[in-house]
């Protein structure tokens, strides 16, 4: 549902992580980890993107980029068309950088951790709105903060917020968190796995929830999981996008119907695989990848990342690295395989000394 | 969950809807925050046998250096027969020293002392660990941190002992601050690497960067959400330093390296220690109890330092909160 | 359990009147309630349901290593495969219960990224368990290293690895290989897959079948993924609140679940092939392992419960030979709670 | 362990002990009076019946300390440092008439051996404890232990040491109550002198050994943690021997925290060489930097803490080196 | 282990013979057991070093060439005889005394050591020459006039420790120095000269009738000098001398493993824990005594009749009490005449002393606020005022060493007792004497003794251990404050002046006194700088020490009073070097 002016808009950015050298760290080799690397990506209005990938891909990395919380080395993030880290340096940047950080949000993994244990709710949800609402009464706050509790269903919200983080269930924290950071009426919420850590059970129900909140808040979602079926309710339900990274790299991105039913990039093919349904689709048991291991994020395969586990891949992927070939309806891979005139296609297969996988 | 009358719930609604405000909240609120920062850890420490000794303990001296000094007069020479035995006598229940002056008296008045160095000592080190080890967990990886912390652990590696010893051989500090102050110098390091490293994993919380995204002011991230997890930790090392001060101090006046001008509980044991007290049955006394004095404070000291743990354990406080309960199976489960 | 209509089966465990309890401050936890289950050789048992309905508690009374200080109860009987006497596995002395464990059966359990000491290479880890079991250490070695291989693993590299050196796919794959170092019989999984990757999971989920074919397996695997478990188990035992609600046969529990609550778990699981607005989560709070429910202890959360599910507790009832399930209504939940759509339809 | 981690230690070392050589001549300066004037002071009180006039005696010190005040600060400086760094010369005492590095060489095996000892007898038997208590958590045996390790933690070494030497050596004359050696015993690899050496450093290594119980605490805090650790518990399940895990599993990690500590312990306890050796009347380093103090031999005292800082930075520099040993994870995670 | 822990030569016949552990044993042998000094592996006998401790060892092992005694007088100890002539002292010494080396001892070995003092700084001293008329015989010229009495005592407590064979070289080099400059690098090659306890057995550089073995950090081992003149007196072979310093004395002589302490008499406190075989042998007034100075640049205590109701303000007798708890045995002086009372008669005479002014010894509260109100202060809520209303208070400064503390605590509780506030500041003793030197304190502690001798130069000597005025040539008043220009009555033991009084100068009196021609004008001076020192009281002496030593008296046969002649420093020390100590 992205509109014409995007909320957010990335433009080729990259986070690259270095061993920063002490006093005596004469000698170090310097160990990039390229976390992010040259990623563009649009969040419309009322938008929701969904990334998946693999674990130390860079999806928090890119999602905390993406939100201000984390410098980029290169490339720009503009919010509504203003530089995000301009804005911080600036004097008069046309947005200030405060409006900026309220607007986007986040909502962290593990909502035990997520909420300071020593501090009640009250207190918890109380700090945002006297930083942002400071003209708001007490009292004031408080009704805000009550009617998005009760909202959320934590009701009465005059026994919730008197309560400790550990006095509250699993399901009970995260909504607190979600409360959290719709009271500041953010324009984009990151939820970085939101619900990966809630029982399968009520999975379904805070996706449900949170979904809710985007139509009548009309927040837009960067929601990263590592599980596609999560993924594809959300982006389903909501008719959003998704993006599959691989090391750093969104490999492929576009309407979840597409993706999921028409995957381009053998990566996403390999996680669809994995993704196992309760009905249907089994009998298939060969590996679809040639190596079950990610390689080390420090030393990448050269050429297209995924070669070294492709099953697909030929010697042009073993120097070449694929840009974003784009279908249709903004569907999107970085995989040869999708241009049918490709010189992949001529391209011999690499002969595997360890013999394959599957 | 599903609210479907709510449909037409609006953000705009909410915020114009207004409601009458709470009378009695202020009242309320307080009668919270009392029970939850007062009465509960008192409960706490009820139950915690550690707490309720170490604490009864430190109150008693405490006593002794507020109380007593005023009940029980400045001990001089000559009050009372020279070298009376211990509970002989009311007027000198624990016996006198080869002054004449009463035990007891001495080891009232040397408390006042022993504090304001426990206290000056304990505010040095714990102050200072604090600041450093917040400051470089908190710019973690930056110059200052490296600077602050390669100093630490040059701080760390130069012993103590042999440095106060000669620091106060040089200086030789009379004032109980002072000595305090002194003592304190050596004791920093070791707890500000733990603050540090405490912070780091603090900052690593998930809370923290929260609160960063949400634009709160750096002053109460540090208040809030570090300074408060810390809390119980630099208190625990706070209580631990004293103890350390009071043996580096004493062990110091008992060495005679320190100027004994005022009364010290060192100064009584080295008085003694020098008179022979060990091989003379009849000034033994003066020996023990000022011994007896250092064991029982620093005892107090180490079981306070090990009760707090459980005082300041929020789950526990909330337990025994009266206002805070909630139907016992929830907290349970997310236990 | 119906003992007749699996005379001829080959039984490895036997649990009866299982129960674990712990003593807590509010009162005494039963956490395994009074669980009677067989299990079959050579199958591969999953056993579902939400977090803390005691999953792990139930597996781990197979080794009788329930941790301090929860006390297991009731009878837990294993048969070894050759003609040796059954074993009662409860009533083992320290020093048969160590010779029992990891010999007769095995345990990965959940966490399994940090089961590896820290400062021991993997070689140590594998030696240790040989040399502590009086096995010929060569010997052992060479099979451990035709298992790494099995795993996709390089022997040489990953033996000679400090565990922080190995990535959680690699050590979660060294850990299975050192469950079947000693050639046990059963091998019990406590969500071994739980903290990886999804293409690793899967991975592994298809590595066990090859081992299970392999090594002459039994294997019992816990998780609350239902899909995942759905690619590897023969049968499924769904647990709620403590104790074993049904038990039936992969198709059956999928395709006939009988239980109220199995087909709320079914309906709550994401799947790719499952249209969205099929999917509902379970709603209501989960039970407290102090707090008794009366009756039925999942009347509080069921559609379908009235006065007598409040009441009473349902006993076991069969559904078919392979299939049963502690609901009085069983017969109508097809009614009152239809499956998805195309879950007839998939198959 | 890489090179470069190796290499950043190594430069971490030198720079304490260049900072501690800076503060040594700092505090040098610093001192009231200077040499001169410190040696008059003593040479003063050493008398009361020395017939030497005091104008002679003046010329005489400035003869004999050969002080060149005109030297600008730095030069004096650049060689003092240049002495210490290259030449290993800390100076000449001003009253043994000796120099500094004979007179601390001479002593340093002694303080050395006591504290070796008692490092030794300290260590394992916390060690031991901590392990045991964590095993039988909340047991008698555990809260006895913990009970007694508590009260000697309340105990200041020095005050275990005068006890001792109450009880052991005076009450009952099991041990001498100071020297390091027996009188009339030949010095030599022979039993008697053996025995001598022994029981001379045997109760001075006790109450210094007291230092290093609170290492039980913390090792029972550990091992209660490991406890709980997955590996344990699967070890157990793996049917591993009891001894191995409680070895190789609970002890090795349940050290692993503390190693370092553990280290900086021994500087500790050799520093504490300094009261022990005074109240022993044990003649080692420690006596002799308290010696030092007493006569203000300033280099004498800037050459016994710069060596003291020189054992410690060994100390830490070793557990540094054999920290990579005992966990193998160091190289990577240094933080 | 370390090499300081050396085997001496002689330890090898000896070893085993003694070998029962537990830091000394006292008990029946033939060894007699003594504290002394430091351990010999941290001295050096090189004379001229300093700060070596040399001396805490040296009298044990070296012959003393005369000796001070309580009465004043100074008589020969190793020579045979020591006479005066004019400006001329004669020192003839034994001919059958031997180095432990075998070399005889000449009067050379003591020769080169007077010329190398002398010559160090030639101009300075004041002595012409010396000249070694025979073997045997020293003439030792002043340049100016100096009483009889002071000239035997320059040689008194001093040792013939200066063995030609070593020293000679040193002599002949200051002799040829023909600069102050090149003196001086002999002098600081002097200074650095060692001459360690082990050279000190290999080469035989000692004299004394018990020659040193074998030694190592908790002991020093003796056996006796058989060549020595002395060796028939006693049948005692060897001794033993523990370190004071390494070993608890006190624990020792609890557990009977000591048979002697030489300088040191058991106090009465100590009695109910020693054994019954230790008993005080000797005992005498020594010369040494404590005191406390005034200084006067604090304005009460310019004032007389405050400083002397201090005086009266103390209890002298209970100060006194409370260091003979901590060891010290004394007794308050009579009459605070600065001379320790032994040599009262000698140098003032009964009349003299009787007349002069009694400051009580014990407390006189009455008298003492008397003179306050005499000085126009008014007495507040129990603190005294000075006349102008103003409180003030005065700063003692002590040495923390225990008998210090003692006794200052004493002084400064009873002074606050009566009204004066006072604040105690301790310096630990290394620091003390520089502290001292800086005379900011109000009233400080201090020895009163300058030399080791009965004598009233001992006493009345210009520096903090006499009766410290200043340098008269520096202004009107010293360091302290006292005038170097003052009134006295010119009758002994009038309270004021009447009439003009008498003016003196004390500096200038007590800087001239060691030149004094004659004993008479010793006498004179003295009683001059007495009379002073009685009615103005500059300082206030507290206590005149004793001493004498302990032994045990079952296993050994000790000379007590009259067996011998004991008045004179360390007796049992000095029983023992003249082989007047046998077994029983
Ligand atoms: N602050 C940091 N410093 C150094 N490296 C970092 C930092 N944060 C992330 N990385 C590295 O960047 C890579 C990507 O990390 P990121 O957290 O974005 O992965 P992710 O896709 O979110 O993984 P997960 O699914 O495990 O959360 C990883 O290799 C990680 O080690
Ligand atoms: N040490 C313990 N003391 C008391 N209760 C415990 C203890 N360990 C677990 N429990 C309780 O036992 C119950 C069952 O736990 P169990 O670990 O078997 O659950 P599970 O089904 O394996 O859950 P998960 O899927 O989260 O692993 C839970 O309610 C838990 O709270
Ligand atoms: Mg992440
Ligand atoms: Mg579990
Ligand atoms: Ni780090």
């Amino acid at each position: 549902m992205s509109s014409d002016s995007p909320v957010i808009s990335v433009d080729d950015v990259s986070v690259h992580f270095s061993d920063s050298g002490g006093l005596f760290d004469l000698f170090s080799e310097d160990e990039t980890v390229r976390a992010v690397d040259g990623i563009s990506l649009d969040i419309g209005e009322n938008d929701v993107v969904t990334l998946i990938g693999e674990s130390g891909c860079g999806k928090s990395t890119l999602g905390k980029t993406i939100i201000g919380a984390q410098k980029p080395t290169s490339g720009s993030i503009k919010y509504r068309g203003q530089d995000i880290w301009e804005a911080k340096s600036e004097r008069n940047p046309e947005i200030p950088f405060s409006d900026i950080r309220r607007s986007l949000q986040m909502i962290h993994q593990d909502p035990g951790s997520a909420l300071n244990p020593n501090q009640r709710l009250l207190t918890t949800l109380m700090l945002p709105m006297k930083k942002w609402n400071p003209d708001l009464g007490r009292e004031r706050r408080k009704e805000r903060i009550f009617a998005l509790l009760e909202k959320v269903g934590l009701s009465p919200a005059e026994d919730f917020v008197n309560r400790f983080p550990h006095q509250l269930s699993g399901g009970e924290q995260q909504r607190v968190v979600l409360v959290r950071s719709l009271l500041l009426n953010p324009d984009l919420i990151l939820a970085d796995e939101a619900i990966s850590a809630l029982d399968v059970s009520l999975r379904v129900e805070m996706m449900d929830l949170m979904l809710e909140l985007q139509d009548l808040f009309g927040t837009s979602y960067l929601f990263i999981s590592h599980d596609l079926s999560n993924a594809r309710y959300i982006a389903e339900k909501s008719g959003g996008r998704i993006a599959v990274m691989y090391l750093g790299k969104i490999v492929e991105v576009g309407p979840i119907e597409q993706v999921i039913e028409n995957p381009q990039h053998p990566y996403t093919k390999a996680l669809k695989w994995a993704t196992p349904n309760l009905y249907g689709d089994d009998g298939d048991e060969t590996l679809p990848v040639r190596e079950i291991d990610i390689p080390d994020p420090v030393n990448r395969p050269s050429g297209c990342h995924f070669h070294p586990r492709c099953p697909e891949a030929r010697e042009v992927c073993r120097t070449q690295d694929p840009n974003l070939i784009t279908t249709d309806g903004g569907h999107g891979a970085r995989c040869y395989r999708a241009d049918e005139s490709h010189e992949y296609w001529d391209s011999p297969s690499i002969v595997d000394d360890e013999g394959e996988l599957g | 969950m599903s609210n479907p009358e709510t449909d037409t719930f609006d953000l705009q609604s909410i915020y114009d809807e207004s409601i009458e405000p709470e009378p009695e909240s202020r009242r309320v609120r307080l009668r919270r925050a009392i029970d939850l920062n007062v009465l509960a850890p008192a409960r706490v420490a009820a139950d915690d046998w550690r707490a309720l000794l170490g604490g009864a303990i430190l109150g008693l001296f405490v006593l002794m250096g507020t109380v007593g000094v005023v009940l029980v007069d400045k001990p001089t020479s000559g009050d009372a027969p020279v070298l009376a035995g211990p509970f002989e006598e009311l007027a000198y229940p624990l016996g006198t020293d080869v002054f004449g002056q009463p035990i007891h008296s001495q080891l009232i008045h040397a408390t006042p002392g022993i504090f304001k160095m426990i206290f000056a000592g304990a505010v040095v080190s714990v102050g200072f660990a604090a600041i450093v080890g917040v400051v470089s967990g908190f710019k973690h990886g930056d110059r200052i941190d490296t600077v602050l912390m390669t100093l630490t652990d040059v701080v760390i590696t130069i012993p103590g002992l042999p440095l106060i010893i000669v620091i106060t051989a040089i200086f030789q500090p009379e004032n109980p601050y002072l000595v305090g102050i002194f003592l304190g110098i050596d004791n920093w390091p070791g707890l500000a690497r733990t603050v540090r490293s405490q912070v780091l994993s603090i900052r690593e919380e998930s809370y923290v960067e929260a609160s960063e995204i949400m634009g709160i002011p750096l002053s109460s991230i540090l208040r809030r959400d570090i300074l408060s997890q810390l809390m119980p930790y630099v208190m625990i090392n706070g209580a631990l330093t004293s103890r350390r001060i009071i043996f580096e101090s004493v062990g110091l006046y008992f060495l005679g390296i320190l100027p004994f001008t005022t009364f010290n509980w060192g100064v009584m044991m080295n008085l003694a220690y020098e008179g022979n007290a060990l091989t003379r049955p009849d000034m033994i006394h003066w020996m023990v109890f000022p011994m007896l004095c250092i064991f029982l404070l620093s005892f107090s000291l180490v079981l306070l330092s090990q009760g707090l743990d459980s005082l300041f354990n929020v789950r526990l406080r909330a337990r025994h909160a009266n206002t805070t309960k909630k139907d016992a199976s929830r907290a349970s489960q997310s236990d | 359990m119906d003992d007749d209509t699996r005379d001829e089966s080959d039984v490895v465990f036997e649990m009866r009147n299982l129960e674990v309890t712990f003593g807590t401050n509010r009162g005494e936890s039963k956490v395994v309630r009074d669980v009677d289950l067989d299990i079959y050789r050579n199958e591969t048992l999953g056993i579902v349901g939400e977090s803390g309905s005691g999953k792990s508690m139930l597996s781990s009374t197979l080794l009788n290593a329930v941790v301090e200080p929860g006390q297991t109860s009731g009878e837990v009987t294993y048969y070894p495969p050759d003609d040796r006497e059954p074993i009662s596995v409860l009533d083992l002395s320290e020093k048969e219960l160590k010779k029992f464990r990891w010999e007769e059966v095995a345990m990965v359990f959940q966490g399994a990224m940090s089961s590896f000491n820290p400062v021991k290479r993997v070689r140590g880890h594998f030696e240790e368990t040989l040399e502590d079991h009086n096995r010929d250490i060569d010997a052992g070695m060479e099979r451990a290293r035709g298992i790494l291989e099995d795993l996709y693993l390089d022997p040489d590299r990953v033996l000679g690895s400090y565990p922080y050196e190995l990535s959680g796919g690699m050590k979660q794959r060294a850990l299975i290989a050192l469950s079947l170092v000693l050639e046990p019989e059963v091998l019990v999984m406590d969500e071994p897959t739980a903290a990886l990757d999804l293409l690793m999971q899967r991975s592994i989920v298809s590595l066990l079948r090859d081992l299970k074919e392999e090594y002459d397996l039994t294997i019992i695997f816990i998780t609350h993924d239902l899909p995942l478990l759905t690619k590897l188990a023969n049968r499924l035992v769904v647990m709620y609140a403590f104790d074993v609600v049904e038990i039936g046969e992969t198709e059956e529990i999928l395709y006939d679940a009988a239980h109220p609550y199995t087909r709320m778990l079914l309906q709550a699981t994401p799947d790719l092939n499952v249209p969205v607005d099929e999917m509902r989560s379970v709603e209501g709070n989960k039970p407290d392992p102090v707090i008794r429910i009366p009756g039925c202890s999942y009347h509080p959360r069921c559609p379908m419960a009235d006065e007598s599910c409040k009441r009473e507790e349902p006993p076991m009832a069969t559904r078919s030979p392979t299939h049963e399930t502690a609901c009085f209504y069983h017969d109508d939940v097809d009614e009152e709670m239809p499956l998805r759509s195309d879950g007839e339809g998939g198959q | 362990m890489t090179p470069r981690y190796l290499l950043k230690r190594f430069g971490q070392a030198l720079l304490t002990f260049f900072v501690t050589i800076t503060v040594s001549f700092v505090l040098y300066q610093a001192m009231p009076g200077g040499p001169v004037e410190a040696m008059r002071s003593v040479i003063l009180s050493q008398s009361g019946s020395t017939s030497i006039d005091i104008d002679r005696l003046n010329t005489l010190i400035q003869l004999y300390t050969n002080v060149n005040p005109d030297q600008p600060v730095y030069v004096q400086y650049l060689n003092y440092l240049r002495d210490v760094v290259l030449y290993q010369d800390l100076g000449r005492s001003f009253f043994k008439n000796e120099a500094v590095t004979t007179l601390i060489l001479q002593r340093l095996p002694w303080s050395m051996f006591i504290s070796l000892y008692a490092f030794a007898l300290g260590y394992s038997l916390s060690i031991i404890l901590g392990v045991l208590t964590a095993y039988k958590e909340k047991s008698r045996f555990d809260s006895g232990v913990s009970s007694v390790v508590i009260a000697l933690n309340s105990v200041p070494y020095y005050i275990v040491g005068v006890v001792l030497i109450y009880f052991l050596a005076i009450k009952q004359s099991y041990f001498p109550v100071g020297g390091r050696l027996g009188s009339g015993i030949p010095v030599g690899y022979n039993p008697e002198f053996m025995i001598s050496i022994v029981k001379h450093a045997a109760l001075p290594a006790l109450s210094m050994g007291v230092l290093a119980t609170s290492a039980a605490l913390s090792m029972r805090g550990n091992a209660i943690r490991i406890l709980g650790e997955d590996y344990v518990r699967v070890a157990q399940l793996r049917g591993l021997r009891d001894t191995r895990i409680a070895t190789q599993y609970l002890g090795h990690n349940a050290i692993l925290p503390m190693y370092t500590q553990f280290m900086i312990g021994i500087a500790g306890v050799f520093s504490s060489a300094v009261i022990v050796e005074e109240v022993f009347a044990y003649p080692g380093m420690g006596l002799l930097m308290f010696e030092a103090v007493k006569t203000q031999d300033y280099p004498l005292l800037m050459g016994t803490l710069i060596v003291f800082t020189a054992i410690s930075l060994t100390a830490i520099f070793v557990a540094d080196l054999t920290y990579s040993l005992i966990d193998p994870r160091i190289s990577v995670d240094e933080s | 282990f370390s090499d300081s822990e050396t085997t001496a030569t002689g330890n090898e016949n000896g070893a085993g013979s003694t070998g029962t552990d537990g830091g000394g044993s006292g008990l029946a042998d033939d060894t007699l057991d003594y504290p002394a000094g430091r351990p010999a592996t941290e001295v050096q006998f090189n004379r001229y070093s300093l700060g070596n401790y040399a001396h805490t060892l040296q009298d044990q092992l070296f012959e003393q060439v005369a000796r001070g005694y309580a009465d004043g007088t100074v008589r020969p100890d190793l020579l045979e005889e020591l006479t005066v002539d004019g400006k001329t002292l004669t020192l003839t010494f034994p001919e059958n005394f031997k180095w432990w080396n075998g070399d005889d001892v000449t009067a050379e070995d003591y020769y080169v050591g007077l010329e190398i003092d002398r010559l160090q700084q030639p101009e300075e001293s004041n002595i012409e020459s010396n000249t070694l008329v025979d073997d045997y015989t020293i003439e030792r010229t002043f340049k100016t006039a100096v009483a009889p009495n002071l000239m035997k005592a320059d040689v008194a407590e001093t040792f013939v420790n200066t063995p030609r064979s070593v020293y000679r070289e040193y002599l002949t080099k200051l002799q040829d120095a023909s600069s102050q400059s090149d003196r001086e690098s002999v002098t600081e090659e002097l200074l650095n000269m060692k001459i360690t306890t082990q050279q000190l057995i290999d080469d035989g550089l000692g004299n004394g009738l018990y020659e040193v073995t074998g030694f190592n950090s908790s002991e020093t081992t003796l056996e006796k000098f058989e060549d020595h003149p002395y060796a028939d007196r006693t049948d005692v072979p060897k001794a033993r001398i523990v370190p004071e310093t390494t070993a608890d004395v006190d624990s020792l002589a609890v557990n009977n493993k000591l048979d002697m302490n030489p300088d040191v008499l058991m106090s009465e406190s100590q009695r109910s824990s020693y054994p019954d075989n230790l008993q005080n042998v000797y005992r005498l007034n020594w010369f040494r005594t404590q005191k406390f100075t005034f200084n006067f640049k604090n304005e009460h205590l310019a004032r007389l009749p405050v400083r002397r109701a201090i005086a009266h303000a103390v209890d002298l007798e209970s100060m006194v009490a409370a260091m003979r708890q901590a060891g010290t045995v004394g007794s308050p002086p009579e009459k605070q005449t600065a001379l320790r009372s032994t040599i009262h008669e000698k140098y003032l005479g009964s009349d003299f002393v009787d007349s002069l002014i009694d400051y009580p010894t014990s407390k006189d509260e009455e008298g003492a606020a008397g003179l306050m109100e005499q000085a126009g202060y008014t007495k507040e809520n129990g603190t005294w005022v000075d006349p102008d209303g103003e409180k003030f208070t005065l700063t003692v400064l002590t040495q923390n060493n225990n008998t210090q503390v003692q006794a200052t605590k004493v002084f400064n509780d009873q002074l606050n007792a009566f009204g004066i506030q006072t604040e105690i500041s301790t310096v630990s003793s290394s620091d003390y004497y520089q502290r001292l030197q800086t005379y900011e304190a109000d009233i400080f502690w201090i020895w009163h003794v300058a030399k080791a001798l009965w004598h009233p130069t001992a006493y009345y000597s210009n520096n903090f251990y006499g009766v410290e005025v200043g340098d008269p040539s520096s202004g009107d008043t010293g360091p302290t404050g006292k005038p170097f220009t003052t009134t006295i009555p010119s009758e002994v033991g009038a309270k004021e002046v009447q009439g003009s009084g008498q003016e003196i100068q004390p500096a200038t009196l007590m800087n001239e006194l060691p030149s004094s021609e004659s004993e008479e004008q010793v006498k004179e001076r003295t009683r001059t700088l007495v009379r002073w020192f009685n009615y103005a009281l500059p300082d206030l002496v507290f206590v005149e020490e004793d001493s004498g030593y302990w032994g045990d008296v079952g296993d050994f046969s000790m000379p007590a009073e009259g067996d011998q002649e004991l008045n004179t420093n360390r007796p049992g020390q000095f029983s023992f070097k003249k082989g007047w100590i046998s077994s029983k």
